[in-house]
């Protein structure tokens, strides 16, 4: 069976990848993930600089998710390279660097120093973290500030562009298009949608920052749908996530449209449910005669829907 | 190595409306442990709660071969997955991912081990006391609860032949008020010559004041700090705190899952640790 | 204690609204709760004329959450007074009816009729419905049609027009902001969040609408954020909703800014949990000695956690 | 007019892997119940899942002095829902709120009651064949399954003294086929004069061929339909079919929770059914 993916230059053995942010540096986890099964590692957000994040309390639990405001701590790409990169060449990882810039100049420098790292196969421009005031967010809500962050970073690297796109607009979709024509060779989506929890008795926010990202199966709904528009609106291969708990989950937004998947929150209560969702998603292809598990992408039939619709 | 098992309640123990203590069957987890170390449990098998919620190792449990069979975990009710596991059933089965987190370092003789619990933080005493016991350490428990019902399992450390000084605040039981005071005269009446490591769990608060109180009095301390945890494992960055690297310098915030949950306490930045 | 609220020119005897399409037209619910306890009763969407809705598979259950798509099935304006009216009326329930249009004008006309009928004590726009393609929507998702919408039904009526906002944009405050200039007596929100579900082995939307409108707990934190937001942009009265399922929830939207709030999804989990709700808001203001209920709204604290926030 | 119970669960008879009765003591329900109503049932005590799940009345159980004590309900596991209630245990509470919907109309004699039961639909006809009974109505159950070991509690029927007519798709008991084979041939043979009340309950195909047959021969016939409900009291118009009114007419879409889940047979557009 063929569970392969194409994502511009870059071939994944399968389409399970760690989510940023969910999966630490990737070295974590190394003693009880074979960090070379999976598909790839989305490594946390990293800045030019080292970084402390927001004071805890961090994250707080909601129905079926979880909000998050780590504030993007991270040690910075310098440090990365040094201290992270050698152990995940060493373990055969292929790894997707996250990259978050206050200004259009961090992204393009952190590419730019990025691409002559050996052992970094891709970077995600993290253009949608919703709980860091400054940078990031400001490109991710505007179509300008999208197509400009993508098409300055595409002039300084070979190296495989992935956009993440914020689920806190309008139409998702225009922003796939506007990091499609700026010449991305992916888009991933969803990051977290803006959120907040309250402590009644003190009426103080329940996290540090007062807002925070929601992830979890509580938004797989919604990130499914616009991993479906998206589809419809770009060429691109599309990364989905969004509440992925089982291969069942993998398969829908594959269905809907994504050539891969991340895999978050989940991560956090079961970290060792990679060999589950390969196991699910070999034993789906087999069920219905799947050779290549990418020509399921995409292939959500409506017509039936579509006609009913019409009948009433 | 941490392992992920699906582990069969064997007993729970009620200790009162909001203590029990849950016995499960973990035979690797059990083995692998070291003091002061913690799992992360399930506590429902749908999604309702979704996270994992952090335990020490209450006790190590052993079959009459007296291979290590299971573990226990003292819980206190505070909200929703603490509620269920006073609830579950013998038969019942949990996923335990574990052990997890920087276990203490027992202290070898002459020198004196004293463990300060507060509440619920006499927790991650037991497999200390265990492992002193086996160092022939000698051990103090200093222990301190509200009233004298909520002072527990205080046999286990007597048989484990650690010397036992309660305190209570309403001075229902061994000293009146919070476990700091008989803590303080007895640092005060310690030659300096006689070296004592001080172990501390509980509230913030009890544990900044050990802090303190070491530092004044030129004790080493170690304390084992309760955050709220997304992982375990280092994956999310939810649990730090503000402390300094062993090498001193500017604090960071630190994951006190992989970093932690057992920290010199002169490493913390307690006036940034909530609670 | 004091639960009411003020929206415009009506009083609410307590917070409590039954939301609009998880209570039928209220009439279902009139053998097991006292219709006159609740604060208000949003009926079910109507336009002017009657409605099929859309085919079944109408929901589905998603974590914490379901997906639907009933397609705003309606008896219409005429019906709905001549058939329903009357017995709310004899009930004593105050009623908030929510009405839909496919042309400004069909807002007008729905509108006109309403204010000439006895017992019918606000009107809900909503301009939000995600999952009819004509009208509804198209309004809450341009800031000059929501303007323009609740100005046109501002000139023929003088009940309290509350517009329904829809979650599914950037900025909902700017939505806010535009109702509350164009006369709005008070916003409520949120609707459903557009969503979808596949069935992976027919690789068919498990909707027969293909998308549906995400509801229940696993919005709450979404919504009570958007709420916060339209605290401080609008000083009209705000109704929150989105995911409520216990009082410690309601006084969360409270807190947050709501000054009423509408449960929905819930209802349908637990018919009878009116009673406790308001018990519980009591117990509240008992421990904390509130006597006017309305003294929480929007009393978050957020300074400690800015000062936290700074200082790092 | 329905009320929620937090109902004990009493028994829990394993039928099959797939196959389960549980007994919930809910007296008030068992008292109000009228034959082929139903209750939802909030399968756990979180949120996982969230929303209730329609179950007909099987029995209604009844104490010593032969008041009414309970209700069982007859359980087929497909899915998140109705695995929880394969597992759960004596002892467990689960919220049951009930009676929903409108019941079936015995019919009295000299008419017949002929009772069709696909599979699961057998649910419904245990309390419609007792007040058949008490009019002492001659009844007969037509019951179909893919196989004899899915063909459960017959003898229920048989102690209520209905005629039992079995099919089974292997033809491993009874008719071989569906059970519209036995059901056709009986239709047949039954002289015009002699008049028949069908009562159908099970997949949709089962009870499509049965309205087929009842109009073909000039038989009454109700169906209980089976669509998803989110709340079984009119609220949330997600359980709707295609339906005429009694007074004929457009069809429309007909809330079954509340205008059903008992229907005319030849009210229903049964292309526009799903399933
Ligand atoms: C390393 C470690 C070891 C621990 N050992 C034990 C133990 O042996 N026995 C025991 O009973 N508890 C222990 N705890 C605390 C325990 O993890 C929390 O009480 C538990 O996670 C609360 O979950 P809940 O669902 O019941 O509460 P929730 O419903 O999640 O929250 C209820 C309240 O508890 C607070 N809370 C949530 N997480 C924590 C936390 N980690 N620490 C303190 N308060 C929290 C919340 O802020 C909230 O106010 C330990 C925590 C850590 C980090
Ligand atoms: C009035 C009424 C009476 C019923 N009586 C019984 C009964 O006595 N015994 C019994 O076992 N079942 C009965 N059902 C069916 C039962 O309600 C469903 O099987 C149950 O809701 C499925 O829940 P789940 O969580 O297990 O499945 P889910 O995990 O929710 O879904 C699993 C699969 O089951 C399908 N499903 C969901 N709801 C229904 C439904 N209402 N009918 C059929 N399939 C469904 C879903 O489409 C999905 O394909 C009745 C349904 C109705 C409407
Ligand atoms: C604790 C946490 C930290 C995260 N950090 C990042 C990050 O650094 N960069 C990023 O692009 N996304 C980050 N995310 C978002 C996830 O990568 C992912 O987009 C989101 O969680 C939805 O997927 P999930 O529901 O599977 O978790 C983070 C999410 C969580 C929960
Ligand atoms: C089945 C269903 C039908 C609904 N119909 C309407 C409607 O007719 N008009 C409307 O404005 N909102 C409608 N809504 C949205 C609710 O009023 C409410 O805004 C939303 O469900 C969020 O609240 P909740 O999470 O408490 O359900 C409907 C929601 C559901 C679940
Ligand atoms: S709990 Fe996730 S990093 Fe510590
Ligand atoms: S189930 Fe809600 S209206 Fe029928």
């Amino acid at each position: 069976m063929d569970l392969s993916v194409q994502i511009g230059s870059l071939r994944l053995e399968n389409p399970l990848i760690a989510a940023s942010g969910c999966f630490g540096y990737g070295v974590e986890y190394a003693d009880i993930v074979d960090l070379a099964s999976l598909g790839g590692i989305a490594v946390k957000g990293l800045f030019l600089a080292e970084r402390e994040g927001h004071p805890p309390p961090r994250i707080v639990e909601t129905p079926s998710g979880m909000l998050n405001a780590i504030g993007l701590q991270g040690i910075g790409v310098h440090r990365f390279i040094r201290e992270r990169l050698p152990e995940l060449r060493r373990r055969g990882a292929t790894v997707i660097v996250n990259i978050c810039g206050t200004t259009l100049d961090e992204y393009v420098e952190i590419a730019r120093i990025l691409s002559d790292a050996e052992g970094v196969h891709a970077i995600e421009l993290n253009i949608s973290c919703p709980n860091i005031k400054e940078g990031g967010i400001t490109f991710g809500c505007s179509l300008p500030g999208t197509h400009g962050v993508v098409a300055a970073v595409r002039r300084v690297t070979r190296l495989p562009i992935v956009p993440k796109l914020t689920p806190n607009v309008t139409d998702v979709s225009s922003f796939a298009r506007a990091a499609e024509e700026a010449g991305a060779d992916a888009v991933s989506l969803v990051n977290t949608f803006l959120a907040m929890a309250i402590d009644i008795h003190t009426r103080r926010p329940k996290l540090a920052n007062i807002v925070g990202g929601l992830s979890g199966p509580a938004i797989r709904p919604i990130a499914v749908r616009m991993v479906y528009e998206c589809r419809r609106a770009v060429k691109i291969p599309i990364i989905g996530m969004g509440g992925i708990a089982a291969s069942d989950d993998v398969l829908e937004f594959m269905i809907a449209g994504a050539n891969a998947v991340q895999v978050g929150t989940i991560n956090f209560v079961d970290p060792f449910i990679w060999a589950r969702l390969k196991d699910g998603i070999r034993a789906y292809m087999q069920k219905h005669a799947i050779a290549r598990l990418q020509d399921i992408v995409g292939t959500l039939d409506t017509n039936a829907r579509e006609k009913a619709w019409l009948s009433t | 190595m941490p392992v992920d098992i699906d582990a069969a309640v064997i007993a729970n123990r009620r200790l009162s409306a909001d203590y029990n203590v849950l016995s499960l069957a973990a035979p690797e987890i059990a083995d692998a442990a070291r003091p002061g170390q913690f799992v992360m449990i399930k506590t429902s098998a749908g999604q309702d709660p979704l996270l994992r919620r952090p335990f020490s190792i209450f006790e190590i449990l052993r079959d009459r071969s007296g291979a290590a069979s299971g573990i226990s975990i003292f819980n206190k009710r505070v909200g929703v997955g603490t509620s269920l596991l006073t609830r579950v059933e013998r038969g019942a089965q949990l996923a335990v991912l574990g052990p997890l987190g920087r276990p203490f370092e027992p202290i070898d003789p002459p020198a004196e081990a004293w463990m300060i619990a507060g509440g619920v933080g006499l927790a991650p005493f037991v497999t200390l006391a265990a492992a002193l016991r086996a160092r022939e350490t000698p051990t103090s428990l200093f222990y301190g609860a509200r009233r004298a019902e909520e002072l527990y399992c205080v046999d286990l450390f007597e048989a484990l032949g650690v010397r036992v000084v309660l305190a209570t605040e309403d001075g229902s039981r061994g000293a009146r008020g919070r476990v700091t005071v008989p803590l303080e005269l007895a640092l005060r009446d310690r030659p300096l010559g006689n070296p004592v490591k001080m172990y501390a769990c509980g509230p913030t608060a009890m544990m900044r004041a050990c802090a303190r109180l070491a530092a004044d009095h030129g004790r080493a301390c170690d304390v084992s700090l309760e955050q709220v945890m997304g992982c375990g494992l280092g994956g999310c960055y939810s649990c730090v705190v503000l402390a300094r690297s062993e090498r001193g310098g500017e604090p960071h915030h630190t994951r006190t899952c992989i970093d932690g949950p057992v920290f010199d306490a002169q490493r913390v930045v307690w006036e940034a640790v909530s609670g």
